[in-house]
């Protein structure tokens, strides 16, 4: 578990002090990082929407959205099966969309959350030139737009299981922030697709302290087992 | 009003629109493996805002001729492979959407609107796949452009809720999809857990979460009728899930799920 | 979260744009007669779709510059005796509209979309005294004209409710403007009848009829705050609100009506 | 009663076999027309707004226009402080909106419910020069839209307490189609400060059937009591 814990404790630092963090499904490491964030700053609410427990909302499917364009959700995890330079991302597929040759699921909420939560985290965990790609095929949602697109949100980084970019939007571009323990810059450029700043003050992405590692492992694997009764256990057994 | 599943079901005809909610919000299985046993070919789907399990059976079996989604998804296990192999043959159109861009035309034939607007889109290729979606500029504001999404209004719409009262009004609790997607509807088909003895609008409590019988036209009794998918009650059956995944990446291992679970006469 | 009313309403300053519910939906009268006890001035009002004694109350005291709504109502009884007089004098500006005009603005608001769309509208007068309105043509279709509405993102909802937990959750049963009241405007305030002991999300039943606490800003228990409006439990106290319109005919039967109801300390 | 209890009948008659009728607040005579409507249809559904047993509404005060832009409203009622002989209507007030000698409660929902509900009926007590005018002050809504315009519904007549006119949509004008027993063409004349067309097989408003007599003053009396008690008293006391 020593690399999920890792990312973990990345993720729950990119949250930082976000408001509302809401975390989709299928996404374990986000949820427990988003409980983490919220161990450290009790106003915080978090959303786990495959949950029924951690999950207010009482309006239907589209209270998320709703109250994303209001300006209440202030942190978000999205992914996709192609991410490029400018994160854009590419959730539908590669080759022509009527005919793909790989279709991914779809675009999900991607090309509205994008624009107006303002703390996207791309979270994708495998790092390759396979998903790291120079330009995606088909852009679900753009990683930046021009001046006069209304657009409050967007991305601030994009961790995988080698490192952490953070994205400048000015810029438009990724840079290396952090390489995750056993990895190198050569690694991360042989892997990426896309060309990438690389920060002056690279560091080695932390591990996290005892104390977060003691929350992890303890109270807030036991609050996720309703949702991810093997991560949990996994990760309570990692103590 | 209350009526079986086979005769429910027979509002479903060739071609139409028919509205589907997603996976977690109460998806009516029990009246998709009827739909399948008993055939028909060039469904229109939306759903609102995306599908698994039974977007991809109905696919599967040839019955789709176009889907509207947010996505067809089987969570971590990707996305449907029926869909994606009938995209890959070429047999089946796909508008591509994304989740609020889907509520947000309900929300117009709803409203009884001609469109919606909404922000987000921009710069989004989804714009290039949908022409039948508009960019114009703000009329309230200069150089802001927004994108316009048409009613969505589909012919019928089918999903499941725990009860129904013999007057036609469902309990869908806070799943207000259903309520939209049933008032932007034609007609509503719902089946249900069990029927609730009395009004379910005689009670401030249960009211709150009713779908009034004005917007239903038919009910049919379900136990069970999410199954393998959640239902307010249990979770998703993850190992036939993961089971049907498994065998439908190919076209004989979906014959063979057909075959054992849904046209055989002892499944519901 | 809990407060008592008068730190509730501090929320609400000189220029606040302020939502209220109409007579049938849950008025905060309780915070309305606080408010006047308190004073300040320039509000604007916003009623979702209108209102009767609580705007009228304000509009007597001199504390609205302005107000926007489908009407001022009471009923039999015809319009807002205060209402109409400050109109006459020129005190207060109004924004007519029509209800479902301002339930399109607070759904814009709630999506955070720029405006709504809607039919209706063309050729109403309405169109001329609101220029904030527009009339374009349906980009989707040629020859069509339809109205847009701005989105409405009141800066407080101030509304009664039957019941909140402490976490700040609120009950407000089927009575579901009030949930998109909160959704469009920046904090809410909400009084109630009682405190529910629990958690009002933890229970599926009435959950289907909770406002979360991410909306509410501020909740005070203010037994009966509707009287002399209904709730869910009374009616409407007829003579009172007989006795109110009389009075406030004149100047000098509006300022008895507030030192007898009102200014008084025993008042609630 | 008598009076009262013609205009049920005609009401009742007027509504015929509506899939839907909604009554707002304060109106006895509609809603009781409605429910006699109903007992001759028993598949009709009747909203009584002020009703929490005959209104079935959850989705809030939105629901009624959202239902109605739907198609799901085939009847409704409207009236004015002024009505027009064009049917446009008044609720708004007499002189410069924003400074008005008489103000009216305001344009409630009409200036969209007289656009999408197939039949409009017209209520308005007081037949006046004063209430029936040639030109409304303020149109809150008009009688007729031009054929480019969205407009699946609108007037069909207007109920006085002197005479019944229906309204020609084709022509936008109104015609008189009977008068209530007791009233002469020329009272009519005299008090409508509209010009409008003479049916030419002019009738007597008919009074209600004794089985009708029978329903409103019994089982429908009872039914209204929750929300129009006195007026409940005095329809069953009329037996």
């Amino acid at each position: 578990m020593e690399a999920e814990e890792l990312l973990i404790g990345l993720v729950a630092e990119l949250i930082g002090d976000a408001g509302h963090v809401a975390v989709g499904a299928n996404s374990p490491i986000p949820a427990v990082a988003a409980l983490l964030a919220q161990s450290r700053r009790p106003g915080m609410r978090v959303s786990l929407l495959s949950s029924r427990r951690h999950n207010f909302f009482t309006d239907g499917g589209r209270e998320l959205f709703d109250c994303a364009g209001q300006g209440r959700l202030d942190a978000f995890f999205l992914s996709g099966g192609q991410i490029d330079g400018q994160a854009n991302i590419n959730l539908v597929g590669i080759g022509d969309p009527a005919k793909p040759e790989t279709r991914f699921p779809g675009s999900f909420g991607s090309a509205y959350l994008y624009y107006v939560v303002p703390k996207v985290i791309l979270f994708r965990l495998e790092h390759s030139r396979r998903t790291l790609v120079e330009k995606v095929d088909f852009i679900s949602a753009p990683g930046t737009s021009p001046e006069n697109v209304y657009r409050p949100g967007g991305p601030i980084a994009l961790v995988t299981s080698l490192c952490r970019f953070d994205f400048d939007r000015k810029r438009g571009r990724f840079r290396l922030a952090s390489l995750h323990p056993g990895h190198s810059l050569e690694e991360v450029r042989d892997c990426t697709g896309f060309d990438f700043e690389v920060s002056g003050e690279l560091r080695e992405t932390a591990l996290p302290d005892p104390a977060a590692l003691a929350l992890m492992r303890g109270p807030i694997a036991a609050e996720i087992s309703e949702i991810y009764p093997a991560f949990a256990a996994r990760l309570s057994g990692a103590a | 009003m209350i009526s079986t599943i086979e005769e429910a079901i027979s509002l479903i005809g060739d071609g139409t629109l028919l509205a589907v909610p997603p996976d977690y919000a109460g998806v009516s299985m029990a009246a998709t493996r009827a739909l399948i046993r008993r055939g028909g070919k060039g469904l229109r789907l939306v759903a609102l805002p995306q599908s698994g399990l039974q977007a991809d059976l109905l696919i599967g079996v040839g019955m789709v001729a176009e889907i509207e989604t947010a996505a067809v998804t089987f969570g971590e296990a990707g996305t449907g492979p029926r869909f994606a192999a009938a995209l890959r043959a070429g047999t089946l159109r796909v508008k591509d959407a994304t989740c609020p861009a889907i509520h947000a035309g309900f929300q117009a034939a709803e409203k009884g609107a001609p469109f919606s607007v909404m922000r987000g889109l921009i710069g989004s290729d989804l714009i290039k796949v949908r022409p039948d979606w508009r960019i114009i500029d703000n009329p309230f504001q200069s150089d802001d452009p927004v994108a316009l999404i048409p009613a969505i209004r589909p012919d019928v719409a089918l999903f499941h809720a725990p009860m129904a009262d013999r007057a036609g009004n469902v309990w869908i609790g806070r799943r207000r999809e259903l309520v939209t997607m049933a008032h932007a509807s034609r007609r509503t088909i719902a089946t249900v857990d069990r029927l609730f003895d009395g009004d379910l609008l005689a009670d401030e409590t249960l009211a709150a979460g009713t779908l009034p019988a004005l917007y239903v036209e038919r009910i049919a009794l379900a136990p069970g009728g999410t199954w393998p998918l959640a239902s307010d009650k249990a979770p998703t059956d993850a190992a036939h899930i993961a089971d049907y995944v498994k065998l439908a990446r190919t076209e004989a291992g979906f014959a063979q799920y057909l075959d054992r679970h849904i046209l055989t006469p002892q499944a519901a």
